[in-house]
């Protein structure tokens, strides 16, 4: 599935070169291990070299990432990663920027820099490690904890209303939204590659497991004897199908989707195939949201919700700046200071 | 032909153009002051703008005004209160009556005193019919009956001749005051080439007003304001918002720093982010943020990417930024961060001065968090001081804070610009590319104790910075408690050691040691040295400083304030830098302190200087 | 089409109880004048103490409301108006809580307490002014402005892509998301009403003209000539119509919303049939954006995109404390202070 | 039978359990501390926390330690150095080492050396084996493999066996310093009461570790520490976050108001909104906002509204809260804003304490921005000082900021608990509904300067605040200049006059008049006060006093530190007060700083006092 870039800088990176010399310092079984994994993994890949890479992070476990990788990065703020990674993106459009951000740190207090990132379409690739809870203040629940949640704020359960991160994405008119989890490597490490190929900010929620203060939120997605039931991964243009031996299909009745059973008679050819490039299906398919506690849910979806492409904001700063200097030529120094009128005293 | 009028010379003359923010008032200073500034005087200019958009038409909210104050002998402020003060309606004499001395000229428009006029201002009482203006020379004409009678063949509307209004005012303004003029004949030209019937009308008014000086019988007295002497070279008009904007350009030119611009909209702050925005000839990228977090924190991202980044606001704003200075000051990065200070606290006053934010500037962060300070003093000297802050930041590798003001920000002085040969270079080195095997020490440091700053894209320096304690030379996490004992100290050594890379503290008038020093900071600078330039004059023992550099104060600023009895400290809140000083140096330093969202009147400070000296 | 609420509390209030004494200070002939009208209009109707009413702001010129509306009021801090409102409503789940705020208010600075208070769901009536513009600092382009908007800020055209007010609060999950413009006042004040009467937060965005930074940024859904070509009027079960004689109309092929002529063929049965409860429907009909400049774009929507209901966060709030103390008695002090293991000093 | 033991008589002990964050140390010491205060010492305890949630097992990281201090006199800090340290492994060793006395008893459980461990460590060499542990008595057991033999026989995995170790070394020590072992084998008995193999295994672990220390021949000595005199009462254990949380919840009761908490979660502050999320049978409103500025705004809105609203944050977050801070200020609502310091600057040390953020607290905002800071100086003072702080914010009308820090947020002692009657009453009155067509200003003052609290709801209240200067009285917009100049003034004096209704500065040891006053605030109470009541036993003429008050301070301050020769200011910054009092007072105040996140010792202070009385 994963599509392999080679390296094209003569250098040839292993996953090894991406490690530092630093202790990590998460919990023993935590999901991050596994993201590290992955990213360090696909690196090599990339054809990029390795000091032209820059991981931004906020604050959280998740935001420690960068000290783990062997690229330039800062650790930065709480919620501000986002914000950081625009203003070093817009000075310098030939760097590959990843952001890591917790659930907290993109959605919660740095909500609002997400969506803007997203509108904006920065080419960046937002890793979103969300694990529903905030790990390093030791388990409050996040705006994208269930609801009812029981945590150390919350302990008659919370009552906030969880964002759906894909959705919010899509409200926010990013061009590039899609799901993935810790316990899948190779489904990350092509989400990852996806993500990056994608010139455009790239929104990738992954799922990741929180041993600690969390553990097992998404078990139906990641074990294995509840897995093919409850994860459904998107194909680009193929029918939407899951379930043990991929005998059960989502149908769409109007606009509603419905499973069917291609064991029991229903057809392949009447599935909806997923189309990455369609809004509206999008829109629909991101609403497969329902706790699987609830009767009759949807499968939750996994792979791109959604991809198209739209001019980056670096790529139009940088060409109306480019556009500006051909129109009027360099800007002289002596006459800016100028100015358009002066005088002489003698 | 009028009786023979007689011509009385001034050496300077303040004169305040007041009107509805319709009636075209701002323009009509400008164009005294350019040519009064082309005339070879030297000027000081301050406009008066409205807090609201566009308040009712004729109210005292909608009051928009633009003072000038020019000589034949130097200038160091707008003027403390005016000669001429020119009112086009009744809520513009009713917010500057107290603005003009006492046996001052008020030009008034007289249709502007209607009833319907009177009532939007809330007058009872006709100031033209009644006493009122006993101590004034009060100069009554009907600017729109006038305008509109010299208009009667024009094919235009009646608002826009109405519009035609303030030059008529102007015409009148330039036989009082003597002048050629030309260059408003040109400008008329240049603006309204394309609209001849516009233009046409324009002049036509321009010159009305002005033949009305010489036909009218009533005014007898004109005035002459000669040349001043000033140093030789070429001159423009600059505001401070505009002179901080070409500094910032000049910095970046001269450290061949790419210019990178993170900001969001705050009055009176906005102007530097709208004239950067235009600069894009000299490649610098402006970025309005979302808000002021994101505005210092992209700032942050592209200094960390090697350009010369800086991010512009106001007191509310900076109150946003205070967590990610925090930030900046442990990361050890450049940055430049421009306050223009207004009215606080809050959303206080917000198109009105004030210099309360240095104790924000000096203490506003958790933790201890030393930034270097730099403020500016005029309008012009906005591009020096910002230039100077830029230098300190890349080359001590840190983040600088630049004060500036409402009152600055927005005044207008002549500028003697330099060339760009004549600025010093800005020299900064990026680390170099490590050799295979190599470990890069991001924490290392220099004799500034500064360390390397090493941009993404340069192989062998990757390096990963955070804003949680750093362990020296290496840069890695450390909760070592010497370490951060030891970083603690650094950093404020860092600062301190600024003070061997700036000129020492001087004296700008007045004796070297004696009775009393007046010590300023930032935009009183003007007001402070006529005040005590012209206590000189008379005879009075007293000196003035000003501060450049408010963190690190020079070297020898303790040697400087213990050369006399007293220390006067003057300053536009209720009373910062003297609680600084009092604490450093330990001198018991006499306050001064207006509150009013307005800058000091050189008469005000006299007095107060005198009481101290008696 | 409005339906009038009638007062119920014996005073009978009319819109010039709801003046105040403060000069109004907005430009002669600024849209913002209309909407507080409609406010006015219909404040009464909604049979409340005049006393039970806040009004919240934030900074702006339409943040300046509150000074004109005898109701109690608060004119905060740029971009917290949402916040405050929500800390307010918490507290006093009683009182009617309406919000005001303009486009750089609520979704620049202020974006993130906006989609968390969607989310959340308070029962609050947003007020979102659009001038697309901001008004206040006198001219820059703001997170809605259009794609190469000249303004103070972008002399050479903005760069950033606008949000979509009104899909960005369908992907927050807004429980009542509509649109109305300052110039149609019978369609402003049902929409105020209906944002009222909707139970959680009503995210009503509103078309208002800056004549001073950005007139007519809307003409073409305001003005006579064009407004029955450009602005579509959605009503409840009812097919989507529009044009000069009602004569085109919307219909769905597959999911790409169509123009049809019902004066050329097209039947009225085909035709797209509004449903303010479905949700993939709103999400669609959000996206009728484009610029009216666009060769074959769609007419702009107005009314009332969605509306679902969902327990409302101060409801749950008030719930949670009347069960605990249901559960387990009101808390005495003695006991909590007391706690669970003390010993006795003779 | 073992040789006879000797007990020796202590008056005080301190006592560190430090091993593997798995290893259960916080439980451990708590349990001996419960023992302590049931038997009636008095104490103090510290825990010490990794800064990561789960650093890797055997790394110094990951070591979790917890400190206790008690005694048959009164004890006022959880102790500088230990005279018993437990050591589960040989990274609680490293990271520990430097906090014993020479001399002192190490307890080292000698699994815990095995060649994993030490280099998980990074030890080089076996403390075990060589010769680096010769100044103290080591007593090395090992507790894995006594563990797991004292459970052959139970149907337990080795996991869950190997969970007990704990309990064999709190037997130890209960049989070290001869206690019952009562409140252990309750506290086992009502936690595991529902898995009867579990209780079983911890009940025969407990006793296996207290017999081992009865039945073997290697240990001569045990202690006796006897009971403190302490008043009578009834006592708990309290941590400074609970007590905070408390003292919320009782000034909500006392006053009548419905409490309210915006908070947004941030250590070392979480714990108080963890706790009163729990009280919602007091009717507690507690909401978890988006972010901090959140966090208070939301709390403004409800104190709008009418209840005590209060925000809870740490260093970074109260950078967030400065804008809203001016906010609230210029409104004059009532609101108490908690600052649970902890080390910055930025992120700096989370999990450890300093006093940094007084000049923020002071100074951290645009504008004249004064705002009342209280500080509580130890764990239980925490319900004192947040009592005091919503008294003064709502009988005042105004922000209130309290000052508390990881230390005391963390640390514990035992709580006299006052009982609800003997809680001063917090009067309020919320303005009154106007009568028909009488006008509410709703700024008009009383003689606290405060004005009235109108609450929506209140027929005829209905009134507009918001950020833009207030008129006085009136509350509507006002820009005129002296009106400004008046409200600076005005809040200035309004937290000037909270001095009226504050106690005096007491000296809380040490003569009244002297050569040296040490004068602190916040958490280094206990430190400062035991170091000068030790010097004042040795015959030195020093005194202590300790600032609950920090804006305004007692009247009564300047003539107290006059009545010294010298003042000294010890604080866990690098001087902040120091400086405010320099400016203030104008005396020659002496700093002495510690920046280590750490609380200071009291030999330290000792040494420093003695120096400067030489
Ligand atoms: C301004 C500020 N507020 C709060 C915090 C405390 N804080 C640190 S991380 C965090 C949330 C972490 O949650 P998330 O982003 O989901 O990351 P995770 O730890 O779960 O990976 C919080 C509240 C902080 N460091 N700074
Ligand atoms: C913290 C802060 N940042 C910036 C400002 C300046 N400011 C006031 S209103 C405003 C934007 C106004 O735009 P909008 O919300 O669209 O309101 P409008 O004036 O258009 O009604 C800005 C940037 C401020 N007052 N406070
Ligand atoms: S607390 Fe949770 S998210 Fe954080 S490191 Fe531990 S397991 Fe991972
Ligand atoms: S600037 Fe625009 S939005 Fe503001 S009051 Fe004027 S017209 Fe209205
Ligand atoms: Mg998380
Ligand atoms: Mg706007």
């Amino acid at each position: 599935m994963a599509e392999t870039l080679t390296a094209t800088n003569g250098e040839v990176l292993t996953a090894k070169d991406f490690a530092t010399d630093q202790e990590i310092r998460w919990c023993p079984g935590c999901g991050d291990y596994s993201i590290l994994k992955q990213v360090h993994t696909i690196l090599p890949q990339l054809g990029l070299k390795q000091e032209d890479i820059v991981f931004i992070s906020g604050i959280g476990c998740s935001s420690r990432f960068p000290y783990y990788t062997e690229t330039f990065g800062m650790h930065s703020i709480h919620g501000r990663a986002t914000a950081v990674a625009s203003g070093l993106k817009a000075a310098r459009p030939e760097l590959s920027v990843w952001i890591v951000t917790g659930d907290g740190d993109g959605l919660s207090i740095g909500g609002n820099h997400t969506i803007h990132l997203l509108r904006r379409n920065f080419d960046m690739n937002i890793l979103l490690f969300n694990n529903e809870i905030y790990g390093l203040t030791k388990g409050q629940y996040s705006p994208t904890s269930p609801e009812n949640k029981v945590a150390k704020s919350t302990p008659f359960g919370s009552i906030d209303h969880p964002f759906n991160p894909i959705a919010l994405a899509l409200g926010a008119d990013a061009t590039f939204v899609a799901r993935s989890m810790d316990r899948d490597p190779a489904h990350l490490q092509n989400m990852l590659l996806r993500s990056y190929k994608h010139h455009g900010s790239s929104f990738l929620e992954i799922y990741q497991n929180c041993n600690i203060f969390n553990d097992m939120a998404f078990e139906s997605y990641t074990e294995k004897s509840t897995k093919k039931d409850e994860a459904l991964f998107m194909v680009q243009g193929q029918p939407l199908v899951f379930g043990a031996n991929n005998e059960k299909g989502i149908k769409l009745d109007g606009f509603k989707p419905v499973i069917v059973n291609l064991e029991e008679g229903a057809s392949k050819d009447d599935l909806w195939i997923h189309d990455e490039h369609d809004m509206v299906k999008a829109n629909i398919i991101s609403r497969f949201f329902d706790h699987v506690d609830v009767e009759g849910h949807l499968p939750r979806p996994f792979g791109v919700f959604y991809q198209t492409t739209r001019p980056t904001y670096e790529d139009m700063m940088s060409q109306q700046i480019a556009q500006v200097i051909t129109a009027k030529g360099e800007g002289k120094l002596d006459k800016l200071l100028a100015g358009s009128e002066t005088w002489v005293i003698e | 032909m009028a009786e023979q009028t007689t011509i009385t010379e001034l050496e300077e003359a303040v004169i305040k153009f007041a009107g509805d923010s319709g009636d075209g008032m701002q323009l009509t200073g400008t164009q005294f002051t350019t040519n009064a500034a082309l005339f070879g005087n030297d000027l000081g200019t301050f406009p008066d703008f409205p807090a609201e958009i566009r308040a009712p038409i004729g109210t005292v909210a909608g009051v928009s005004g633009f003072q000038l104050h020019f000589g034949s002998k130097e200038i160091f402020t707008p003027g403390d209160i005016c000669d001429v003060l020119v009112v086009m309606n009744s809520a513009a004499l009713k917010s500057n009556i107290r603005n003009i001395k006492k046996g001052g000229i008020i030009i008034a428009n007289t249709s502007g005193f209607d009833a319907k006029n009177l009532k939007l201002a809330n007058m009872t009482s006709n100031a033209m019919e009644d006493d009122s203006l006993g101590n004034y020379q009060v100069i009554k004409m009907d600017v729109t009956r006038m305008t509109r009678e010299a208009l009667t063949d024009i094919q235009l509307g009646m608002k826009e001749k109405d519009r035609c209004k303030n030059m008529f005012v102007l015409g009148f303004l330039y036989w009082m005051f003597n002048r050629e003029m030309d260059n408003t004949i040109k400008f008329l030209t240049d603006k309204f080439g394309k609209k001849p019937e516009v233009l046409e009308a324009n002049l036509r008014v321009l010159k009305a007003g002005y033949s009305y000086g010489d036909t009218t019988e009533t005014f007898t007295t004109r005035y002459k304001v000669e040349k001043a002497v000033m140093p030789a070279g070429t001159y423009r008009s600059i505001m401070g918002n505009q002179a901080t904007a070409l500094g910032l350009v000049a910095a970046s030119k001269k450290s061949g720093l790419p210019l990178f611009l993170g900001s969001y909209p705050i009055t009176p702050a906005s102007d530097i982010l709208h004239d950067l925005a235009k600069y894009k000839s000299f490649g610098v990228k402006t970025f309005q943020a979302e808000d002021e977090i994101a505005a210092i924190t992209s700032a942050i991202g592209a200094s960390f990417g090697g350009s010369l980044a800086v991010t512009t606001t106001s007191g509310p704003g900076m109150a946003l930024k205070t967590e990610a200075l925090g930030l900046a000051t442990v990361l050890e990065i450049p940055l430049v961060i421009i306050n223009v200070q207004r009215g606080g606290p809050s959303t206080g006053l917000p198109t009105k001065t004030e210099q309360a934010d240095l104790f924000q500037a000096y203490y506003g962060r958790n933790g201890e968090c030393p930034i270097p300070i730099v403020a500016a003093q005029s309008p012009s000297d906005c591009f020096n001081a910002v230039y100077e802050a830029c230098r300190i930041s890349v080359q001590h590798m840190i983040p600088v804070i630049l004060l500036t003001d409402g009152y600055i920000a927005n005044g207008a002085e002549p500028w003697r610009f330099p060339k760009e040969s004549e600025l010093e270079e800005i020299k900064i080195e990026f680390a170099k590319p490590m050799a295979e095997g190599e470990k890069f020490m991001p924490y290392a440091r220099d004799e500034k104790l500064s360390r390397p700053w090493a941009i993404p894209g340069t192989k062998g320096l990757e390096h990963r910075i955070g804003g949680l304690e750093k362990q020296n030379i290496t840069g890695n996490i450390s909760y070592e408690p010497e370490n951060h004992e030891f970083m603690v100290k650094l950093r404020e050594e860092k600062v301190e050691r600024i003070a061997n890379y700036i000129p020492e503290q001087k004296i700008d008038s007045g004796p070297s040691k004696g009775k009393l020093l007046v010590l300023g900071w930032g935009g009183t600078y003007g007001a402070l040295k006529a005040a005590v330039r012209e206590l000189n004059e008379e005879g009075f023992a007293v000196a003035h400083a000003h501060l450049r550099h408010m963190r690190p104060f020079p070297k020898n600023l303790g040697e400087v304030l213990h050369n006399y009895d007293k220390v006067l400290i003057p300053e536009i809140n209720n009373g910062q830098l003297v609680k600084i000083i009092r604490d450093k140096y330990f001198i018991d330093a006499l306050a001064y302190n207006k509150i009013q969202g307005l800058p000091f009147f050189k008469s005000e400070l006299m007095d107060k200087i005198r009481e101290i000296l008696k």
